[in-house]
């Protein structure tokens, strides 16, 4: 089985080296610099607005873990699909969907990007071929390799990538899905934004082996990759998602990473489960953010003030974002039967619950 | 008019409309190589390929979510369970996925999905094989259920379920995949959701039913014919969405009603009609509804029982006798 | 009479059990190390250790069969669903396992096992979260469904949930936890299955509920009074058993009633009650029998748009008004 | 992982050695013949109570797959708890259920080990701890490990045994199940029956890799045992289970075996999906009776005498089997509504169809 295991390259012993080493122009690692401050901030701003009361439910932040959807989603091409759990936030973003039309979906407002009907959880954007937003642990790892099916079907040059946390493969669907994908040969990219605990559950009490162990059954490679080192995700998704859409199969990685916020935002940020040492050296050592900066600068690609820059834009951004969420309506009322049904049939009910604005909207 | 088999009206069903759309696939277990195990999509795999007749895993919640997935990126899947006894397995994606996609995603994501295959008991599969599962489908919004009797609902439904947009859950009857009847030759016979048939007139008692009961009411219809009692058989076929109209219609008509079905009573199907009937023609009924229903109970193994367990037309003659207060 | 919450009810009817017989064990997710989702188990993994109080993967269809054999060997499970919205991945080992189980080994294996958790809306939960999926469980016969609305009535009821030999599916509000009551102080407190307790006297009206509906039947109760409508409010607590006499008896008396339920209306349990209430009361209704439930749509994130799907007091005052002809 | 995965010694060179490898004696060896005798004839009966309308619904047959019910329940204790999935007669026989009550079910009768409200699928016996017979492929996984758990709890020294066929191993309950039992290391024995197909599908078109990797991901022990040699089994097991009281935790045997009737009565024999070629090849070099027969006769153990008396035992046996299910009656009309609850709450109605008969269950 060992050939079918690789390790991502590590960044280079001599940190200026670590462009080159990866294919990556400075242009574009500024790019990165620039997308992930602005999973930052986004993030934080979401934070506020929840602290604030504008955003309900469960809202389930991406702090910390920014280099894995920079480092995944763009490498990839317009019309490739992503796909994705309840953690989406910054994916989205990476994918294309508008900050403005996010954040106005967080507020659950009639501009967002479900229209308001999905919430943090349920980001959609057909267009930007942004899948979801799912939230049912693992429900999204079979719909992910049922669009790798359509692309196999179609005889298309695209991939299906798709994100789901390391708790998500205890789930049996997880393991339906990668045996079918491999009997079958699709062209999916099963991610495991691997961040060591399921809510309050560390992988260690609820597996015997670890990550790179999961696929082993399917004849599916396995890869291990440093989800904070966005350059090295860069150079790895895109090398792959090259391979997979000219016909390698399906592939598993273990991304590597590291939550640096609670589990959703009514949850404490350490607890009992882990403790507050262990979050404090894993923001001081594994920000992806503060990683890159580091290389950059020593690279001579990024100064002070232009990061400074960078970060003044990102909140702008999500300033912007959040004006822009506050200033549009929420849905109304009508929207309340819009769309549970594609097709309304002529004849026969199809709303049960005896109100008037469903009658209409049969 | 053909005469031919449900299982023959289906399998047309499902030529004609791959024929039709080259993004219509039938993925399931033992579809293909074994021709299905009630041999549905028999020659399917010869005609279209492996590619569109797909022989799955044994892995329900796996190929109903491929399934889901697929059509999240525009085909039109329809997805064969062997039974709907072993769909519970994959019902998180049926109403958490596919029932709930175009809502949450406020229309970005119509769903054109088919989850087909029997339901309910055939002979002596006791209590893990019978089950009537309507309810587990009919309740969430977002899914449509479609029930046919006969060939031609057979055929002129599933051709609408496969041209719909929205998830649909459609239920055979195993033991009516032999059943004959004759089906119109037009290859473009399509039966709209939502439209009931009167399968039997008569103005003394509404016998109110579904899929294979359909069998089961006439036969009682034809009984009490002889006793001089004219009843309606109104065969819903499809029950979410329903045809309320003939519902009321009929019930306006005879002023009593029997409702059929071959699952259990608690939150059945029957009850949802029950209630609605109470609820918008109440000042017409003359007695109050019966359900019959299966017995409630798992179906047991033993013929003795199992004949006990489901409804039969005698318990639907008493039933019409007892809501004609005879 | 101590005032506590209802999580706090939970737990002590949970550390009282468990005490009083050592083949009692709780699993589930988050439940052990972080006290519960909903803190439901707080403290108890300290006192009763890892082996009774078990953090399980996230493997509902998994963890919830581990329990039904554990029950088929002797154990009586109480399975904690973080919420029944994530049980549908499980419902295969509660419908096909659990619920057929003793009928199918002709008694040789009772089922002693509890399933318990929230269902139905917390706060913008959004479609897959917000779900009350009473409908699923109270189906299939061999599945006992309990549904407290109190704190009383949490701790008496799961007392008598654990110690009864079926199966039972305790659902519980996540709105309901910090929801503070009187509880009897007695720790052999115990209320059995299938006794309807009516929680508010009035002669003109039954509005009959179950769950956390109970708080908006109360409320619309309370304002009705000011307009000199007096309402019976029953609260079934548990679904199936069925206190069918108490809600004939209230039905006798007041002559009109309407169902409130936090779930979806079709074959919902609103229809299974209002079905038997027009066959078993007919002509005691002096109108039709009308249900109030969610707005038939999956449930909507927008504060305003949830606010709208939920059943209100107004919408029970509108339809008692209806059954009134005011 | 290679040291997780062990191959059960294949019978010697010599087939006259066999015994002494395996340690087992003689007297044995001749039960293990008898007791394979009576499954080969007990399922014929079963075939031929099917082929008179005796038997109804779905009846799946053990034929040629003998050995390992024989080889592997044998060795185990009574107190020892066997699950199975819905082609489990000769396993409810291994494990002591009377072929009476075995025959009886199958009949649909009031003295069938489950009342005749199971059938084929559904023999249970409480006192033999023979815990069914179960329908939903891979369902019965999860609720083995419920028993091994119970095991653990009370801290027994038994185990819990549990078979599958092999295309339960593409149900997400199996993944689940064997990931809990490997966390908690639970006295648990999961065999899978690989007779190479399920219905009509090849293992091969529904998985890409070998059965010995599917229990990889959670660092079970993975052994694989030809099921058509008892003697081998009877040692493997019997070594197994000894290793499993005392605490070595899951194991997963990979029994190899072929089946020689079509996956049920309903079912053809040979088909599309094999050939009546390999078939024949089967019975004739893979048959589990005959393999032992050859081998004790080599041995000096078994003459043609003594195997037909053997033989004629088992029929007569089977035989009584079917008169005695003949004679039972069916169960009575009170039995449709008896068992359906443990517990009829005084209070509250349970059943809801109206009809009389469930009123007075009540
Ligand atoms: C089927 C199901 N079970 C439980 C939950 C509740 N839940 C939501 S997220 C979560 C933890 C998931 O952890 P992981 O997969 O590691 O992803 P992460 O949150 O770390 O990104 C749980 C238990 C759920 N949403 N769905
Ligand atoms: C969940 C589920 N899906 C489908 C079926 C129908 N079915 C019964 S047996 C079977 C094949 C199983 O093959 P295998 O596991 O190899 O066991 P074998 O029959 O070979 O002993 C199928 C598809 C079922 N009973 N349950
Ligand atoms: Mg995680
Ligand atoms: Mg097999």
């Amino acid at each position: 089985m060992a050939e079918t295991k690789t390790k991502a390259k590590k960044s280079s012993r001599k940190k200026s080296d670590a462009l080159a080493e990866h294919g990556i122009s400075e242009e574009l690692a500024l790019e990165l610099m620039r997308d992930m401050l602005l999973y930052r901030r986004f993030e934080e701003k979401a934070e506020e607005g929840y602290a604030i009361g504008k955003i309900g439910g469960f809202c389930h932040l991406h702090i910390g873990q920014e280099a894995g959807a920079a480092g995944s989603i763009k490498p990839l091409r317009d019309d490739d699909y992503v796909m994705s759990a309840y953690r989406e936030h910054t994916q989205a973003l990476a994918k294309g969907v508008h900050p403005n039309a996010v954040m106005a979906e967080l507020y659950g407002r009639k501009d967002g990007s479900s229209g308001g009907k999905g919430g943090s959880m349920h980001i959609f954007d057909a267009d930007c071929r942004f899948m979801g937003g799912h939230g049912i642990v693992g429900g999204q790892v079979p719909l992910a390799t049922g669009i790798a099916w359509k692309i196999k079907y179609r005889g298309e040059e695209t991939v299906s990538l798709v994100f789901m946390g390391d708790a998500a493969v205890n789930q049996g669907g997880f393991h339906e899905a990668l045996n079918m994908a491999a009997v079958w040969n699709l062209p999916a990219i099963y991610v495991v934004e691997n961040n060591e605990y399921g809510m309050g559950t560390a992988f260690s009490r609820v597996s015997r082996t670890d990550m790179s162990t999961k696929a082993v059954p399917y004849g599916i490679p396995s890869h291990t990759v440093d989800g904070q080192d966005v350059l090295a995700c860069y150079a790895f998704f895109r090398d792959l998602a090259d391979k997979v859409r000219h016909g390698a199969g399906p592939q598993f990685v273990d991304l590597q990473t590291y939550r640096f916020r609670g589990h959703s935002m009514s949850d404490p940020v350490s607890g009992t489960y882990r403790s507050v040492e262990e979050v404090r050296q894993a923001k001081e050592e594994r920000d992806p953010i503060a990683l890159l900066r580091d290389t950059l600068m020593e690279a001579g690609v990024l100064d002070q003030e232009t990061l400074e820059e960078m970060d003044a834009e990102a909140r702008q951004v999500s300033l912007d974002a959040a004006d822009f969420a506050e200033a549009s309506p929420p849905p109304g009322p009508e929207a309340l039967y819009a769309n549970v049904w594609a097709e309304i049939n002529p004849n026969g009910r199809l709303f049960f619950d005896g109100r008037p604005e469903s009658e209409e909207a049969n | 008019m053909a005469v031919m088999t449900y299982r023959e009206a289906l399998n047309e069903a499902l030529r004609e409309e791959m024929e039709r759309d080259p993004d219509v696939f039938l993925m399931g277990e033992e579809v293909a190589e074994y021709d299905g195990a009630y041999k549905v999509s028999k020659g399917l795999l010869e005609e279209f390929g492996e590619q569109r007749i797909v022989d799955s895993p044994i892995s329900e919640l796996g190929f109903t979510g491929l399934g889901v997935g697929a059509a999240m990126a525009g085909l039109r899947p329809v997805i064969e369970f062997m039974t709907f006894n072993f769909a519970f397995l994959a019902i998180d994606q049926v109403i958490n996925s596919a029932a709930k996609m175009y809502y949450m995603s406020e229309g970005q994501f119509p769903m054109p999905i088919v989850f087909r295959g029997p339901t309910g008991a055939a002979l002596q599969l006791s209590a893990q094989h019978s089950q009537a599962c309507e309810t587990y489908y009919s309740h969430a919004p977002g899914c449509k259920v479609v029930t046919p009797g006969t060939p031609a609902d057979a055929k002129g439904l599933l051709k609408a379920a496969i041209r719909d947009n929205d998830p649909v859950a459609f239920m055979e009857g195993e033991s009516l995949y032999n059943f004959k009847g004759e089906v119109p030759d037009d290859d473009d016979f399509v039966i709209p959701l939502g439209v009931a048939d009167l399968k039997h007139e008569g103005g003394d008692v509404s016998i109110i039913t579904h899929g294979k009961m359909i069998h089961v009411a006439l036969q009682a219809a034809q009984k009490l014919e002889k006793d001089g009692i004219h009843a309606d058989v109104l065969d819903l076929r499809t029950i979410r969405p329903l045809d309320m109209d003939a519902i009321v219609e009929t019930v306006k008509k005879t002023n009593r009603a029997v409702y059929l079905e071959e699952g259990w009573p608690y939150a059945g199907t029957g009850a949802q009609i029950v209630s609605m009937i109470q609820e918008e023609a109440f000042d017409h009924l003359d007695a109050p509804i019966i359900r019959v229903t299966q017995a409630d109970v798992p179906m047991p193994y033993a013929k003795n029982l199992e004949i006990l367990a489901k409804p039969s037309a005698n318990h639907v003659i008493e039933a019409v006798n007892k809501v004609l207060y005879r």
